[in-house]
Order: C-alpha cells, then structure tokens, then sequence
C-alpha cells in the first residue's frame, strides 16, 4: 500500500472531497501538526473568548453580562479549554512538525497511532464544548473540586460533559506521549547522540514523560467521578465515610506535574530561539537540559501547595513548602541561561524574539508571585484570589503562550514556505505584551485587597471597580492583539515572502531542508557531527534537494480516525445514558483497532 | 493615617491586619515581597541591560561561540538557594506559630458552612446566629469549622488568611482580634452558583459590648402570644406562611435548613450579607430571594403587600 | 500491534514497539498506583459492612493467584517456544495461557457473585465501591490480555505466527507478566492486608 | 519485521531458568498463605508479606519480563514510573493518616 514520492503529486487539483479526504487519513506527521495548529488555535480564540465576556462581566462592580450560572460555566470552560484544548495541543503541533525534522527522521514512530491521537483530541474537544448546545457547559471550576460535582449538588449534564470529555482527552495525551518518546528515543538520524538534540527536542522529551506519568492518576480520579454520578458508588460521598481530600489530591498529583506539561515545552522553543537569533550557542547546554529533567521529577513531589487552606497541618505545610521552594532553582538556572546566551550576543529584534524575551520578562514574574504561594501562611492570603489567577495568566499566558508565539513566528516559514509578516508581527507583539500587563498586574492587588476568584459579581465596598476596569480594557487589548495575528496569518498565507530553507540562520537539523518540507523529509537521512549541525563546520553530511533513490511514504488510513470515532461514540452513548450506542461505540473501537493491526503499513 | 484611610477604602484588604493572625502572615509576606523585588529587580535589569547592550548594531562583529561557564553556572544555582533559605526559614516559623494550639481561654466559635450561608455556633455560651459573627476585642478566638454541604473557605482577610470549611472534617483557625470595628468577610472557595454572594461580616467588640451582645442574643424572643398588634399580625404570616419550616425563632419555631432568624433584626445585613438589613432590603429579599441571590434554596413564597409589611416589621423587630 | 514506521531501522537498535509497550507499562503503574493507594486510603473507613474481614476468601483467591502466576510461565514457554520456531508447542502454550487466564477471570467471576449475594456491591460502602473498581480494572485487564493471546494463537494456527513474529508475543507477555505483578501486589495489600 | 534488532543485545533465560522461578514464586506464594494462618506472625505480618510479595515482583520482572540484562531504556521507562507511584503512594497513606497519626 506504499506509494511512492513520485505518485504524489503535490498540489495538483484534486477534488474537493479527495483532498478533505487525504487529510482524514492522513498519517503525515506535518499534515498532523497543522491540523494539531489550527484546531487549537480556534480552542485558543473560542477560550480567549470566553475570558473577554468573563472580564466584560467584571468590568464594574453591578455587571450583568451573565447569570451566575453562565458565568460558572464560562470560567470552568475557559480554564478546561485553554488549558486541555488550546496550550497542550499547541505544544503538540509543534512536537508533530518539529521534533521529526529537528532529529532527523521521516516521520513519528507509529504515525497511524498519531493520527489518531489527534482526532482523539479533536473529537474530544467538540464533545467538550457541545455541553453549551445543551446547554449544560461543566461549571464546577477546571480542578472541579468533589463534592461539588456530585449528582446530589451537580445533578445535570454539565458534569458528566467534563468527566467524559477530560478522560477521552487523555487517552489522546497518552498515546500521543509514548509515540513521541519512541520517536525521540529510537528514530535518531545517525550521530544526533541524546546530547546533541535540540532543547526544544529535549524538553519535549521531558514533557512526554510527565504526560505519560500524570495522566494516569487523573484518569483514576475521574473514573471514581465517573462511576459516582453513574454507577453510584460513593468515592466522593462524605456521608459513606468518603474523603472530599482524596479528589484534591488525586488532582493535583496530576494538576502540578500539568503546568510543567504546558510550559516546559514552551521553554524548549525559546531555548531554541534565542540562540539562534543572539546567533550564540545556547549557554550550559547542558545544564539546562538537566535543569528541565530535575523540573520534571520535583514537579512531583509538590501538589499539596494547591492544598494549604485545606489544613494538612503543620509538618506536611513544610515539607510541600520548601519543595516548592526547591523548584525556583533550576527554573532560575534556566532563565540566568537565557540571559547569558544572550549576553555578549548579536542580538535580532524579530517578533519570535520579541515574544522570547517577552516569555523571560513575563515568566519572572509569574515565578515569583509562585514563590509568594509557596510560603503556606503567605498563601492562606492569596489562595482562591485574583492573586493567583496573576500568577498563573503570568506563566501560562505570559509564559507558555508567549513562547507559543515565539514557536508560530519561528517555524511558520518552516511549515508554510512563507515569512509572517514582521511589521504586523511587532504590532501583535506590543499589544499582547501591554495587554496582558495591563490585564494580569492590577490582578495581584485585586486579589490582595480582597477579591476572591470565581465571583460573577462583587461588592462595589470593596474599592475594586477600577483596577477591575483597567484589567478588562487590558483583556481587550490582547483579544486586539489576537485579531491583528489573524490578519497577518491570513495577509502572509498569499503575500508572505517566500522563505527558502533557512530564513533565520538558525542552527538546527530542521533548517536543512527545504520549505515546506517534501512528504518524506530528508532525501536523504543526514549523518550529524555536531550539537549545532547547521552552525558547525562539517556539522553533518549534506542533504540534497532531490532524493538519489525513491523514498517510499505510506498511504493513508482511515482506521484511526475510525477508532477516535468509536470512542466519542462511547461518550456520547454515557451523556445520553443508552447503553446501545456506548456498545456499537465500543464495536467501532474493536474493529478498528483489529483491522489497524493487520493493515499492511511499511515506510 | 495613610494606612487608616487605605484600610477603609479596602475593607476586605489582606494587606491591613487588624489580628494577630493576620499581622504575622503581613510581616511574612512583607519579607518574601522584598526578597521577590530584589530578585526581580537584579534579573529584569540584566536582561534589559543585554538586550540594549548587545542588540544587533550594523557592522557589529560576530559574537565568541560561548558554550557555557562552571564557575557561572554554580554560582547561579548557590544564590537562588540562599535567597530561598531566607524565604523557607521565617516561612517554616511562621507556619508552626499560626498552627499551634489555643490558648486555654479562647473563645470557641463553630463555623458552619452552607450553600450560601454561614452558621456561627457559641457552644460555650450556647447561642446560635447566622452571617455575622461577633468576638471581643484582644481575646483569643478559635474557629472550629465544618460543612453541611459542600466545600466552602472562611477567610475574613484583615483577620488573617482562609481555611477551607470541608464536609466531613473539622478545620480550625486561631486568631486574637486587636482593634474594634466591623470585619469583611467572604466565603473564598467555589461553592456552586452564588458563591460570589456568600459574604460575612465579623465584628470585633470591645469586650463589654461582647457581653452585652451575648446577653442580648440568648434572650429568647418574645412569645407571640404577648406581642403587640401589627408585630402579632406579623408573626402569624411568619407562622402560616412556612418560614418556621427552615427557621428557628426560639420560643416560636425550630426549623434548621435556614439562618436562625430569633435576632435577625440585631444584623447589619442579611442574606449573607448581600443586602442591608433594612426594610427594603428585607421586603426585597422575601418578594425574590433567588433573584437576589441565584440558586437560593430558600423558595419564593408570595405574599400580599400588607403581609410583606406586617412580616417584616415583625423580622426587624427580633433584634 | 501495529508496524512501526521504522522497523529495519532504530537509532538504539531496540526495537520501537517494545520500547512503546514499556513506556505503556510505565504509564499503568500510576494507574494501578492510584487504585491501590485509594483502596489503602479508605481502608477502615466504611461507615457499614460488609468488611473485608468478614467477606475475602483467602483460599480461593490463593488459588486463583496461583492460576494466574502459572499462566506467566506457561507466556514465558510460550514465547521460547515461537522463537524455537516450534509450532505446536507455541500453540499449545499460548492456549494454556489464554486458559489459565479465562480460570482466574472464572474464579473473578465467581468472587463477585458471591459477594453481591452475601450483600457487598459496588455501592455498599467504600469497600465495596475500592476494591470492585480495583479489582475490576485488573480483571478487564485480564480479559483484553485473554483477547490479545487468542488472537496471537488464531494467527499462529493461520501459520502467521512464525519466529520473526517473535516480537508480537514477547510484547503481549511484557502485558500478561505486568498484569500478573500488578495482581501479585493486589493480592497482599488487598487479601492478606486486610 | 525479519530481524529481531531487540534481541540482539541480550539473551532469553533458559526454559530451565523459567521453571526454576515459577517453582520459587510458588514456594513464595505458599509461605505467603501460611505466613498469613500463623497467629505467631501477626505482629510482623505487614513487613514480611510486602516483602515476599516484593519478592515475586523482582522475579517476575527481572526473569519473565526479562528486564534483568535489557536495554537501559526499558529499565528506565519501567523503574522510574514505578518509583514514581511507589512513593507517591507512601506520600498519600501518610498524609491520609493512615500509616500513623491522623492530621487534623
Ligand atoms: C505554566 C504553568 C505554571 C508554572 C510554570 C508555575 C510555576 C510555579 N508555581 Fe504555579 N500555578 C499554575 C501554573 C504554573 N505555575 C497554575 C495554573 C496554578 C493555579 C491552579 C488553580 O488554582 O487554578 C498555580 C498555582 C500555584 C500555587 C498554588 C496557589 C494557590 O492556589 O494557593 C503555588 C503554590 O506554591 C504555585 C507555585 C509555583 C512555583 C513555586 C512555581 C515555580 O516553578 C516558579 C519558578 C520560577 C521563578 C522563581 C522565577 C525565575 C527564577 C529566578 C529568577 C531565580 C531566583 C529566584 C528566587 C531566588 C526566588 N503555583
Ligand atoms: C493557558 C491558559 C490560559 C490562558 C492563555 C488564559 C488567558 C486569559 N485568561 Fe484565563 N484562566 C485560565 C487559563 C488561561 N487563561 C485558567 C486555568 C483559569 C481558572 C479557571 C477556573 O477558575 O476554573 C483562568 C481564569 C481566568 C479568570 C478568572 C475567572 C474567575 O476566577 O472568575 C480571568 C479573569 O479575568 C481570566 C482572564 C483571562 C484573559 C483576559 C486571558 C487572555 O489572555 C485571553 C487573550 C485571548 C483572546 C482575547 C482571544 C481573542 C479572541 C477574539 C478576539 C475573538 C475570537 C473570535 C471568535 C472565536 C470567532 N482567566
Ligand atoms: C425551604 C426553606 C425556607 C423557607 C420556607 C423560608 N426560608 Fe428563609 N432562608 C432559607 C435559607 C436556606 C436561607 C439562607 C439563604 C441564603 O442566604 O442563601 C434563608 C434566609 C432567610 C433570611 C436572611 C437571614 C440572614 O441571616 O441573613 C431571612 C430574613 C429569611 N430567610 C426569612 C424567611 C421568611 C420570612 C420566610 C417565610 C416567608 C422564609 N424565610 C422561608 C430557607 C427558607
Ligand atoms: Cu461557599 Cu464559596
Ligand atoms: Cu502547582
């Protein structure tokens, strides 16, 4: 079933139906980053969204954009959105159409199981957010604390829309997280030691391996959620003994380990920008790779700083205390890294590197107001405030999503062929950055001062109106910022100027074909002598345009998008409580994955 | 004062202690912020410093392919260790000083959450209120706190920091009020929909106006019987139209779902503090309470214009 | 079970499936880890009966342990058997296998029947509610497991299941061997524990 | 798939080696039941059956699992998950109060 390069003609005028059609079965590791993109970027703009009406409604003291119901709704939707729809499969789209190229190979590991992971994903998120069709968007917060979400004081649909939708999500995680570890490990061009990979190809690594750990725990803490509202046994039920403790734990076992899942990667872009545009190597290569490594362990040992209010007493305090404390010193590690890569640099002003140094400013902050939280007394006074959420929209906004930016702007002209325009780049630059500022500073006093999160509406006594206005207008100002990138993808699609193989001068394997890359990568898989193959003299053998000998590519399959199908056909068989569609959800999902398993696929 | 004026503008700000509670996490978090501003002063001035210092300039030269320095890169990770010692060692101090035990006289105070009300409970005293919690001046006071329902947060932020009100466990806090005045308060942990209106006050007495209060709170109300006319008129709708279903008056009804309503005309506010405790605002809530406060579990229950009035001249007079 | 994009070729020379299936196994070991420890957590803290006192039966479970530790040797025959080349022995391990792991389900079965008859369903109180979820998990674990070798003896009764198909069978017994560790632990902490 | 590039970089136990550690786990399994029914035990009962049990774990994994003498790798994806959960696990049951003192 192999076809080889010649018989894909590229760009030929396909009908409409076939070309959808070749992108549903498509096994392409860049075809799945795109749509991996584009489909998280909508999940961005629809949670950006979100948090504009959340902050229209906060705007003054006596708002009545949204019911509180609706309100509840919308910041549970937009947490679970940006955080599982947005961040995580933005990172992805970078793994699937960088990390391949960045190592040398032809493709991941097991692209059929990548395929699928992305229609897992896609599929999952729609279910997600077809709760507000019904009317019934979760709303019991995105960490949805027990006992709030059981049937007795959550008795609709809204809940079982999260459960179902976050543990189909998961199963794409997984699967995405091991088929990125085997590609990391196993599919090495020749001579690219773990060593000499990449920082963002590093970080991903370390990323992958958080994913496959975490997710687990997260799938047992719902599958308990689960069986409670539909099966009734009594995990959560503190009239049957149960503890409302376990859930938080079990949560946030997984819940911290998460926002390294969302930022490590973020920080493996930047690694990757700045040196390439101080045109110096990365400074302590090493130390900061082994600095991600050491992130990903301690980040396990530290989830009960989500838990201090709920008072494990004083040892327990301490220690989840001073390991959090412990984390600052490898992130410092990295950020002084950064730092000193640049110094004594030649340093490039483009928007990616904006937005990297942006992430560096922003981060800052964010990690230092996540110091303050990690003192427990200090935090009694910040948790569930406005101080937190300034905290975390410092280092998911600011910093994941900044480094996103910097990723898009970095590797657009990789993936398209054409640069993104720098003039409208620097304008999008500016009002995110002002944005954000604006919007997420006066949320420390807020919180301080007295504004709990989570409230649709608050007391005109308290003297917030206006730092809530200032923060509103800042929010607008992003959703602007967010606009004006639109523009420039759509400005830039037709009128970008064509790239070439290496519009930056960057150092890596990537940088080393042409753009957009063939189907088949490399012509021919280089062999790398170097950390910075691309920078080195005689880094790495050399790779010409045209492939000496035909390179075969497999051809599609349908058996994983059909998979992904019989599992959403299983939750939506749940919320609709029919055991008929769950079973034949079920069929879907065994026939599939046999006729997968004995589908011949050869590269 | 500066800081007089501030705290009154900000009735709810963590950053005005009026407890001892509070002032020993001020004093802390005062230390971590100066820390957290000299670390971020020295590392944002670096970055701004390299990034105008070496910025591309034309002609410039290409810059020395530095890999990395031990000798840096030990130092970088030593000082943010130090730093964090002078950050982790008062912070462990203060940990074990907030959470040691009560002192032997302290006043006990159960807290009960509920969706969206809050219970106080004087064992010692045996008194039973709702929404508003009184407590002397400079006595120490122990907050002894469960939840009938779901999770909830008691955190009155000049007092000191929250504590989650958790179904099925008892958390405590420990604080000694050091100034008079009223305290605001708010339920801090999402609780369902009208978490946003599950306020409180606490209202720090000197200590014989605590006394007084307490007096005052476990005289039982007056039989309806002996009441005088529109307040007799009023307690009957009371009487006929329900209420005593969900609330306690003592001496007239015992009900439990509600807020004990026998000195509802002693509170500021009602409804937990959404509302002033006057009689528009009390005639607004009973037209609508779950228009005053979404998801309510407490039922609109219609009345005539003159039962409204007789009802609530009656709740005001219970004080 | 599927072919790797690279099966010829690997940077570690390990082969890419395999590697996958120990990251897999990696991953259920939070899975399991989370269970046992919400089993352990709410151990005692059943406001009803029945306990696990009263209801385990121990010798029976013994025995069933002993099934499914016998099945682990009958995979580990089976697998040397397949890279003999040796077809009936593969075969008739491999169906041992699948067998022996059909009587631990049967055993599973039977202890659950009669638990809910002596009164201990999922909903009667925490025990009830851990230790089904639990031991549920396992057991649908297992019975994927009895799929998976009954599919792998199907194909070597096709004569599809030669010694270069050793790698399918190594990779469902690094599954069938797992889940009969993950039961080892179960079997101490749940049974002999309690 | 022709070449079996896993296999080349260590070797199977042999089917002598397979039936010596099934007879061990069944003598371990056996001392577990009756260390169980021996009142004598019961004081010691917890340590001495989690460590049989750890026991049968290694054997398993090391000879059935062949993980004794593979590749860094597979020691790596197995060990580090493992002792991820085990010490989680260990973290919950104390803060659970259910390995000693109740909190709160
Ligand atoms: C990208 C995601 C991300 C990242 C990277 C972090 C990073 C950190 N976080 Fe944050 N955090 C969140 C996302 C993230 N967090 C989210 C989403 C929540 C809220 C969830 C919710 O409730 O909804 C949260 C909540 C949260 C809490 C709980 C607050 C509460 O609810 O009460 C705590 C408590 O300790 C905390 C701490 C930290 C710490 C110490 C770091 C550290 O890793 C930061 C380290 C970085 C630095 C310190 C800056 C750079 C270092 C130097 C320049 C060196 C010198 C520094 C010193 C000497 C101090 N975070
Ligand atoms: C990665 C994560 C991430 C990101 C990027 C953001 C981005 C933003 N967040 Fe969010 N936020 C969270 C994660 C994130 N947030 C989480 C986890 C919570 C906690 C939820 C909970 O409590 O359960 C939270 C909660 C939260 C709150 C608190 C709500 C509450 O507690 O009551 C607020 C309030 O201001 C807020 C605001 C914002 C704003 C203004 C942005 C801005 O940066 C957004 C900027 C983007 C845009 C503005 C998009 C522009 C879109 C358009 C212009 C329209 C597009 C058109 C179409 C769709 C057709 N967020
Ligand atoms: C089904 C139970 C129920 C009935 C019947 C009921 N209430 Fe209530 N009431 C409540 C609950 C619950 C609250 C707390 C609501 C909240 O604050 O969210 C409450 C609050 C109040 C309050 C505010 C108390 C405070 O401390 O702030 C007043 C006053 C009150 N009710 C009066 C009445 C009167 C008068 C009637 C009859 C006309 C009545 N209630 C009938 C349940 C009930
Ligand atoms: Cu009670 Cu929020
Ligand atoms: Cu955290």
């Amino acid at each position: 079933m192999a076809t080889s390069v010649a018989h894909q003609a590229p760009g030929g005028p396909a009908a409409l139906g076939s070309r959808i059609w070749s992108w549903v079965t498509t096994t392409d590791h860049k075809r799945i980053g795109i749509l991996y993109g584009v489909t998280a970027f909508a999940f961005f703009l629809l949670g950006g969204l979100e948090a504009l009406i959340i902050r229209l409604q906060l705007a003054s003291s006596g708002n009545t954009v949204v019911s509180a119901e609706a309100y509840s709704q919308l910041f549970t939707m937009h947490g679970t959105t940006m955080v599982f729809l947005a961040i995580m499969p933005l990172s992805a789209a970078f793994f699937n159409f960088i990390i391949p190229l960045q190592i040398g190979a032809r493709d991941v590991a097991f692209p059929r199981l990548n395929a699928f992971s992305y229609w897992v994903f896609l599929l999952g998120g729609l279910f997600l957010n077809a709760s507000f069709l019904a009317g019934a968007a979760p709303n019991a917060g995105w960490f949805g604390y027990a006992n709030l979400t059981s049937t007795q004081y959550s008795p609709g649909l809204n809940i079982d829309f999260w459960v179902l939708g976050l543990q189909v999500l998961g199963v794409a995680s997984i699967a995405a997280g091991i088929n990125f570890i085997v590609t990391i490990i196993n599919l090495r061009a020749p001579g690219m030691t773990l060593m000499r990979m990449p920082v963002f190809t590093w970080m991903s690594l370390v990323t992958q391996f958080i994913i496959v750990t975490a997710f687990p725990v997260i799938t047992v803490a719902l599958v308990f959620l689960m069986f409670d509202r539909f099966f009734g046994t009594t995990f959560y039920s503190v009239a049957a003994g149960g503890d409302v403790l376990l859930w938080q734990h079990l949560f946030w076992l997984f819940g911290h380990p998460e926002v390294y899942i969302l930022i490590l990667p973020a920080m493996g872009i930047i690694s990757d920008v700045i040196p390439t545009f101080s045109r110096k190597p990365l400074f302590g290569y090493a130390v900061v790779v082994y600095s991600g490594l050491l992130i990903g362990i301690l980040g396990w040992g530290v989830w009960a700083h989500h838990m201090f209010q709920v008072g494990l007493g004083p040892i327990a305090d301490s220690v989840f205390s001073a390991t959090t404390m412990l984390i600052a010193i490898p992130t410092g590690v990295k950020i002084f890294n950064w730092i000193a890569t640049m110094w004594g640099g030649k340093i490039k002003f483009t928007t990616s590197m904006l937005f990297a140094v942006g992430f560096i400013a922003m981060f800052i902050i964010g990690g230092l107001s996540g110091v303050m939280h990690a003192s427990p007394p200090a935090d009694l006074q910040q948790t569930d405030t406005y101080f937190v959420v300034a905290h975390f929209h410092y280092v998911l906004f600011g910093g994941a999503m900044l480094g996103i930016f910097a990723g898009i702007y970095f590797w657009w002209p990789k993936v398209t062929g054409r640069l993104l325009s720098e003039r409208i780049g620097k304008l999008h630059f500016w009002l995110t950055i002002i944005g954000a500022n604006l919007s997420f500073f006066p949320m420390h006093f807020i919180g301080l001062l007295g504004m709990p999160r989570r409230i649709y509406t608050y007391d005109p006594a308290l003297g917030l109106d206006t730092m809530n206005l200032v923060a509103t207008i800042g929010a607008f100002t992003m959703g602007l910022g967010a606009l004006v990138f639109v523009v420039n993808v759509v400005w830039s699609r037709k009128r970008g100027t064509p790239a070439g193989n290496d519009p930056w001068g960057g150092a890596t394997l990537e940088w080393a074909i042409s753009s957009p890359p063939p189907v088949y990568n490399f012509s021919v898989i280089p062999e790398v002598r170097s950390r910075l193959p691309m920078w080195a003299e005689d880094g790495m053998t050399p790779v010409p345009e045209t492939p000496p000998s035909p390179v075969h590519v497999p051809a599609g399959s349908y058996w994983p998008a059909l998979a992904a199908t019989g599992i959403i056909v299983m939750a939506i068989g749940a919320i609709l409580k029919t055991l008929l569609i769950t079973l034949g959800g079920v069929a879907v999902l065994v026939v599939s994955i046999y006729a997968w398993s004995f589908e011949p696929f050869e590269v | 004062m500066a800081l007089a004026a501030c705290s009154r503008e900000y009735p709810q700000s963590a950053l005005h202690p009026t407890a001892d509670f509070g002032d020993q996490i001020d004093v802390l978090f005062r230390t971590i912020f100066w820390w957290a501003v000299g670390v971020f002063v020295i590392v944002e001035a670096a970055l701004l410093f390299v990034l105008f210092r070496y910025r591309d300039r034309p002609g410039a030269a290409d810059p020395k392919r530095v890999h990395g320095h031990t000798l840096l890169e030990v130092a970088w990770t030593l000082a943010p260790a130090v730093v964090l010692v002078f950050i982790a060692v008062p912070t462990i101090r203060t940990i074990f000083r907030t959470e040691a035990a009560p002192p032997a006289d302290a006043l006990t105070v159960e807290v009960i959450g509920h969706q969206w009300w809050w219970e106080f409970r004087y064992p010692d005293l045996g008194l039973v209120t709702a929404n508003e919690m009184h407590v002397p001046q400079g006595r120490a006071v122990v907050l002894s706190m469960t939840s009938e329902d779901v999770i909830h947060s008691f955190w009155a932020p000049k007092l000191g920091g929250k504590r989650d009100v958790l179904p099925g466990r008892t958390t405590r806090i420990v604080f000694t009020p050091d100034s008079i005045g009223e305290v605001y308060g708010q339920c801090a942990e999402f609780c369902g929909e009208s978490h946003a209106n599950m306020r409180f006050r606490v209202m720090v007495d000197a200590p014989e106006v605590f006394a007084l209060w307490a007096d005052r709170q476990l005289q039982p109300a007056v039989p309806v019987d002996s009441l005088d006319e529109p307040l007799r008129q009023g307690a009957q709708v009371y009487l006929t139209k329900g209420c005593l279903a969900c609330h306690a008056i003592t001496g007239v009804s015992a009900g439990v779902l509600g807020p004990n309503l026998t000195h509802v005309g002693s509170r500021t506010t009602i409804a937990s503090g959404i509302l002033p405790n006057t009689p528009e605002g009390l005639t607004r809530w009973l037209r609508n309470p779950v228009g005053e406060k979404p998801g309510s579990l407490m039922p609109q229950i219609p009345l005539t214009d003159d039962e409204m009035a007789l009802l609530v001249a009656y709740l005001q007079s219970l004080n | 079970m599927s072919h790797p994009a690279t099966a010829h070729h690997t940077s570690t020379g390990l082969d890419s499936r395999k590697l996958a299936f120990w990251m897999f196994i990696g991953s259920e070991c939070l899975l399991f880890g989370s269970l046992i420890s919400t089993y352990l957590v709410y151990q005692g803290r059943s406001v009803q009966g029945p306990t696990p006192e009263e209801i385990l039966n121990i010798p029976l479970t013994s025995i069933s342990t002993f099934v499914l530790l016998m099945s682990s040797l009958a995979m580990v025959l089976a697998l040397a058997a397949v890279i003999r080349g040796d077809r009936t022995w593969s075969r008739l391990w491999l169906l041992a296998t699948a067998l022996l792991g059909a009587g631990f389900l049967g055993f599973q079965a039977y202890e659950f029947v009669t638990f809910v008859h002596e009164g201990l369903t999922l909903q009667t109180n925490l025990f009830g509610s851990t230790f089904f979820v639990l031991t549920g998990t396992h057991g649908a674990h297992v019975f994927i497991g009895v799929v998976w070798l009954l599919t792998l003896l199907v194909r070597s009764l096709q004569g599809k299941l030669g010694s270069d198909k050793a790698m399918n069978v190594e990779i469902a017994g690094l599954y069938w061997h797992f889940v009969d560790v993950v039961w080892i632990v179960i079997f101490t902490v749940v049974y002999l524990l309690s | 798939m022709s070449d079996q590039p896993a296999h080349s970089d260590h070797k199977h136990p042999s089917v002598g080696t397979y039936l010596t550690v099934a007879g061990v786990l069944t003598v371990i399994t056996l001392v577990e039941v009756g260390v169980f029914y021996v009142p004598a035990f019961a004081r010691v009962l917890a340590p001495v059956l989690l460590t049989l049990s750890a026991a049968k774990f290694v054997l398993v994994v090391m000879f059935y699992m062949h993980l004794k003498g593979d590749h860094r790798f597979f020691k790596l994806f197995f060990t580090l998950p493992l002792v991820i959960a085990v010490v989680v696990a260990v973290a919950l049951l104390l803060l659970f109060g259910t390995v000693s003192g109740s909190p709160s």
